[in-house]
């Protein structure tokens, strides 16, 4: 089974990517460009068939290792099929 | 031999690579900036190390898309030479300069330490004043080495004999492809490497080897 | 959005930090219930941190002054005068809460703080080092803390640009739920351009500049002085992010105006940032300030004027600036892309005045903000003295050799490689040596005299010491200190400290800490080796339970010729192999009893400084006299490790003839003070130990090296392959099993 | 207009981050974890109103910028409302 992490900083969190970015867009000559967040994003391909197994395992590695919860959030997103 | 080193912001071995240059040609090279269109008239034209925009994006990315950059293009197709030394070489990847690119080092670790160059190619306006397969020792200092390609242009650039440094004796410190340290275009004027030359160039360094890198665009272009 | 005319409830003044005494306090000195914004202020101006209520009255009995002292304790960091009209700015500062937090982030603020201090004062950083304990190696957390931390470090410096060449690693168990993460930065500026945080002149604009404000590390400051406990996690929104990219342009931004002669004074953002700041600028000049918060750039929206006050956003500066130069200055700063925005003036009121949408938020005494913080004379107790460890009370190993092999790869003693090898130490061209060994060297460059002057690195403190014996453990930390850069062949100029301790409101913690001062303070007078600047961090401790007793001291040396330096390695076979100093056999607290023997006993070694002072003056000496070809000073683990290191670091081994009037485990293992370990040409022995007896220093003959083992008296030899494998093997292998830290 | 830009490298060009994490996943004990991918995500916050000129310009920063598309995929998705 399919499934994708993806990684934010929590809201309010700086985020040196994004502004570096940011800056970098503009002087390109992108007009318009309010507010860019850079995050990560994991693609993971598991064994598991069990959706509901496969959600828990996710949810345990984004914890230990995907995501610094410090200061990032995460989102599973499961292929069901 | 004039020559010009360009500043990025984020940049942070300009002064390493502006003193070598003095110290070794003997003439004060220029400090470029980044925003500049335009290169002065130079023999050789360098991207030094760095973090250049705190290589948040890739690394050497948006540097690579600098406003000077174009002129770079230019002057490097003119047969002007250009060298890139880590952060440089990652810009001139990112720049289509070169093919390929640095990725992160395989061990997922920042690395300084000094390791063993086998000259690969002695045949080459940056290399004349090495002997070929001569080792010396340089040292590294990055995040992102770990030089990769695909198969076809990996061939290609062996073939070509392309692949200008190699680290030697299982000092590869990044994981790169075939212990690729730096490679050049195909017409020969534009090099880059992920180790630090202008760190190896006087007896305080512990090793002077370094040198003969620019002392051979010295004779080069003389 | 906070409201400002909340009512102050105590429990909302408990949750500011502030004890009900201090809050009467604050009632006493403006005459009115203060609003939120200034509890806030008062939080951050009152609280250990920026106030060091708990340790001004001791800080005062350390010797600040000295021939080369330009500016000492007080200002962002110290000024230490090196001749040819150039100065060196150096500071130590700790980042430990934060980093045990978030090991990464927490680190990496730390070194940009420390870097901060040094570049706000003019000068262009040169070195950084680093000194780092962490918990017991099998605790859970620590193998985390470890590599965060350590990446933390080398991220920030390495992207920055300066090298970090040096520090400090230990683990221990009292460390487990609060790692020390204090770094240190030292800087190369004109003797004469030096730049000061004290305001100067009525109805000048103050500038903000840097990167914008967030709502970051809010209360960090208040965080900084909170013992840790469960509800840790509740803190960690207070986590910062570093940007050393917006640093790096800060640092060069900064330089370049202050060529321009725009700057009046200048105070970096630290903790609880546009308040420190503003009001040390204001008080220290004897001025007010005003300031509109709406002129603040600021990341976010709806930000409050207790937010911004409080706000620790990293990569900021304040600034008073010369009106005349103001168009200059800006554009110096457009053109490195960093914000740039007259926030505020001078005012001749002494009022400390925030403004925000046109009203007033706060309006304070500016001076008494400061000078009229709580200052506490804690009560303490002597530490009671550990009773001294007769030798024949500490059994010898049955084999020393195995017992040498086990201590080098030990986690206190094996190599720190897997450390600093993610730092970039060799940026800059000017490493002359780098990690690895006693102290760092850098080569002073610029300057009229060209490349031969250079300056030396080191950071030193031997907590167990310091457990054992605060008096002696403060004397040791700076004596070694003192030695490390003796043994390069540079002279000490002066130090700055970082003293992390427990909860000074426990009489035994304060007495740590008294203890540990009196003895810094003793070795500091007898060395001539001035504190020109330090930081304090108290309440180490979770769950009521201290640190050892941690003053690390930062020292900077200074070698008149790059060329008269020394190094540990031994350089070539069949050199004679001396000892300076006198070996007593000192076994209390020493690495081998706490380790191999796993007693935590004894008294600590003790520190004659009038010897310390007369061995090191000899060794500088005959390193400056070209006769010796390597210089190592025994500390932790004694003379045989001080012997393994030099042998492993030049790939020779040694043939070594013990002493028989003593115990050999005694004087393999003991760790008595004022020792070196030095080499030469066999030629060159009888002239050394001439000239050492006339100067009353005692040396002897230890053996010669050569081969690639390491033999002693009719022991059987160790191969230099074990040792290194031992040595270099712990801490890699250490760090490649899994990290099984659950960072939620 | 808010949107969100996925980049993946390719299949074949090595992802260093990946592997570490996929053999930092067995470690942990996470098991019939077949393959981890690492990519970066971008949420981008645009004036433009018109999704059409909005994607056009989203396709040309990715182009230019976000994306290094000699070893890099991209995909875009605009929040339309
Ligand atoms: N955190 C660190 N960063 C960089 N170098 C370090 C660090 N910790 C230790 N080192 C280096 O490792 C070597 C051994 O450290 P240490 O045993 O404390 O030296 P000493 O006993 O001479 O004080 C020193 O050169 C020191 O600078
Ligand atoms: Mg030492």
């Amino acid at each position: 089974m399919k499934a994708r992490i993806k990684v934010m900083l929590k809201n309010g969190v700086l985020d040196p990517q994004g502004k570096a970015i940011e800056g970098a867009l503009g002087a390109l000559g992108f007009p318009g460009v309010a507010a860019v967040r850079q995050g990560k994003l994991f693609e993971v391909e598991l064994a598991e068939k069990d959706p509901t197994k496969a959600r828990a395992a996710l949810d345990e590695m984004s914890k230990k290792l995907l995501a610094n919860t410090v200061i990032e959030n995460y989102a599973i997103e499961l292929d069901e099929k | 031999m004039k020559s010009a080193v360009i500043v990025f912001p984020g940049s942070n071995r300009e002064r390493d690579m502006l003193s070598a240059l003095e110290k070794i040609t003997g003439k004060k090279p220029l400090a470029v900036w980044h925003a500049d269109k335009e290169l002065p008239k130079v023999d050789l034209v360098v991207l030094p190390g760095g973090f250049s925009y705190g290589d948040y994006l890739r690394t050497g990315a948006i540097a690579a898309r600098a406003a000077i950059m174009d002129d770079v293009k230019k002057k490097a197709a003119d047969g002007v030479h250009v060298l890139g030394v880590c952060n440089g070489f990652q810009m001139l990847c990112e720049a289509g300069l070169l093919p390929g690119i640095l990725m992160r080092n395989e061990h997922l670790k920042f690395v300084c330490r000094h390791v063993k160059l086998e000259v690969a190619n002695a045949d080459t306006n940056f290399t004349r004043k090495y002997k070929k397969g001569e080792v010396w020792r340089c040292p590294v200092a990055h995040g992102d080495g770990n030089y990769f390609t695909d198969a076809e242009t990996l061939a290609r650039l062996e073939g070509e004999n392309r692949v200008v440094f190699r680290y030697a004796e299982g000092t590869n410190p990044n994981g790169s492809l075939n212990d690729i340290a730096g490679i050049m275009n195909e017409r020969g004027n534009v090099m880059g490497l992920m180790p630090h030359p202008e760190n190896e160039i006087e007896a305080l360094n512990g090793g002077t080897e370094g040198r003969a890198l620019f002392e051979s665009v010295l004779e080069a272009v003389a | 959005m906070i409201a400002n005319d909340v009512k102050i409830t105590p429990k909302l003044v408990a949750e500011h930090g502030l004890k009900p005494d201090e809050y009467q306090r604050i009632l006493d000195l403006i005459g009115r219930e203060p609003t939120l914004t200034e509890l806030g202020i008062f939080s951050a101006m009152w609280n250990e941190h920026c106030s060091y209520k708990s340790s001004k009255k001791w800080l005062r009995t350390l010797p600040t002054t000295g021939p080369r002292v330009i500016c000492g304790p007080g200002e962002n960091a110290g000024v230490v005068d090196i001749g040819d009209g150039q100065a060196i700015i150096f500071k130590m500062e700790s980042h430990n809460h934060p980093s045990y937090i978030e090991p990464y982030q927490g680190a990496a603020t730390g070194v940009g703080g420390i870097l901060r201090d040094v570049f706000t004062m003019g000068a262009r950083p040169i070195a950084a080092l680093n000194a780092l304990r962490f918990g017991a190696p099998e605790h859970p957390r620590t193998r985390h803390t470890v590599s965060g931390v350590v990446a933390g470090v080398g991220g920030y410096g390495n992207s920055f640009g300066v090298p970090t060449i040096g520090g400090e690693v230990n683990f221990d168990e009292s460390y487990n739920g609060n790692c020390l993460v204090n770094a240190f930065a030292a800087g190369l500026a004109d003797a004469d351009k030096i730049f000061y945080s004290e305001a100067k002149g009525v109805g000048l604009p103050i500038v903000y500049l840097g990167s914008k404000t967030g709502r970051d590390g809010i209360h960090g400051a208040t965080m900084a002085s909170a013992e840790f406990d469960k509800d840790t996690e509740e803190k960690r929104p207070t986590v910062q992010i570093g940007d050393p990219f917006s640093e790096k342009l800060l640092l060069e931004a900064c330089l370049e105006l202050m060529a321009t002669g725009a700057v009046i004074a200048i105070q970096d953002m630290g903790a609880a940032g546009l308040t420190c700041s503003a009001v040390e600028m204001g008080a220290k000049g004897d001025l007010g300030v005003e300031l509109d918060l709406d002129k603040v750039p600021c990341r976010e929206d709806g930000m409050t004027a207790y937010e911004m006050m409080l706000s620790e956003s990293q990569e900021r500066m304040l600034m008073v600036l010369d009106p005349a130069k103001e168009k200059q200055a800006e554009a110096v700063f457009r053109k490195w892309g960093l914000d740039f925005a007259v926030i505020g003036y001078t005012t001749d009121d002494l009022r400390f005045r925030i403004k925000r949408h046109g009203e007033v938020m706060a309006d304070l005494p500016i001076k008494e903000l400061g000078d009229q913080a709580p200052e506490y004379d804690r009560p303490w107790v002597p530490t009671p003295k550990a009773k001294a460890l007769a030798t024949s009370d500490v059994p010898a190993p049955n084999d020393i050799a195995e017992t040498l092999v086990k201590i080098v790869g030990l986690p206190d003693m094996a190599s720190r490689r897997w450390v600093w090898e993610q730092y970039d130490h060799l940026i800059q061209g000017n490493t002359a040596i780098g990690p690895g060994g006693d102290a760092a060297v850098i080569r002073i460059s610029e300057g009229p005299q060209g490349g031969t002057k250079a300056l030396a690195f080191t950071l030193d403190v031997s907590p167990r010491y310091c457990a054992a014996d605060p008096v002696e453990g403060g004397k040791q930390a700076v004596a070694e200190c003192w030695r490390n850069l003796t043994a390069v062949g540079a002279e000490p100029l002066a130090i700055t400290d970082n003293l992390n301790f427990g909860n000074p409101e426990k009489p035994e913690i304060m007495g740590q800490f008294v203890g540990c001062i009196q003895g810094i303070g003793e070795a500091a007078r007898a060395l001539d080796f001035p504190v020109v600047s330090g930081n304090v961090s108290l309440y180490n401790e979770t769950n009521g339970k201290g640190i050892l007793p941690t003053p690390a001291i930062g020292g900077v040396g200074l070698l008149p010729d790059i060329a008269l330096r020394a190094t540990v390695a031994f350089k070539t076979a069949g050199d004679a192999i001396v000892v300076i100093g006198e070996t007593k056999g000192h076994l209390g607290q020493s690495i081998y009893l706490r380790d191999i023997l796993k007693r935590r006993e004894g008294s600590a070694p003790p520190v004659d400084l009038a010897i310390e002072r007369r061995n090191g003056d000899f060794v500088r000496g005959e390193i400056r006299s070209r006769s010796l070809t390597a210089v190592h000073d025994v500390s932790d683990g004694g003379i045989l490790v001080a012997l393994a290191e030099m042998a492993m670091a030049g790939g020779i081994g040694a043939r070594i003839d013990p002493p028989r009037d003593l115990p050999l485990h005694a004087w393999a293992f003991g760790e008595d003070q004022a020792r070196y370990v030095v080499t030469l040409p066999e030629a060159l022995v009888k002239p050394l130990l001439d000239r050492a007896a006339k100067a009353g220093v005692p040396a002897a003959r230890l053996g010669t090296t050569g081969g690639d083992e390491l033999t002693l008296g009719t022991g059987a030899p160790i191969s230099l392959q074990r040792l290194k494998a031992a040595h270099e093997g712990w801490f890699p292998a250490y760090m490649a099993a899994p990290d099984l830290m659950d960072t939620q």
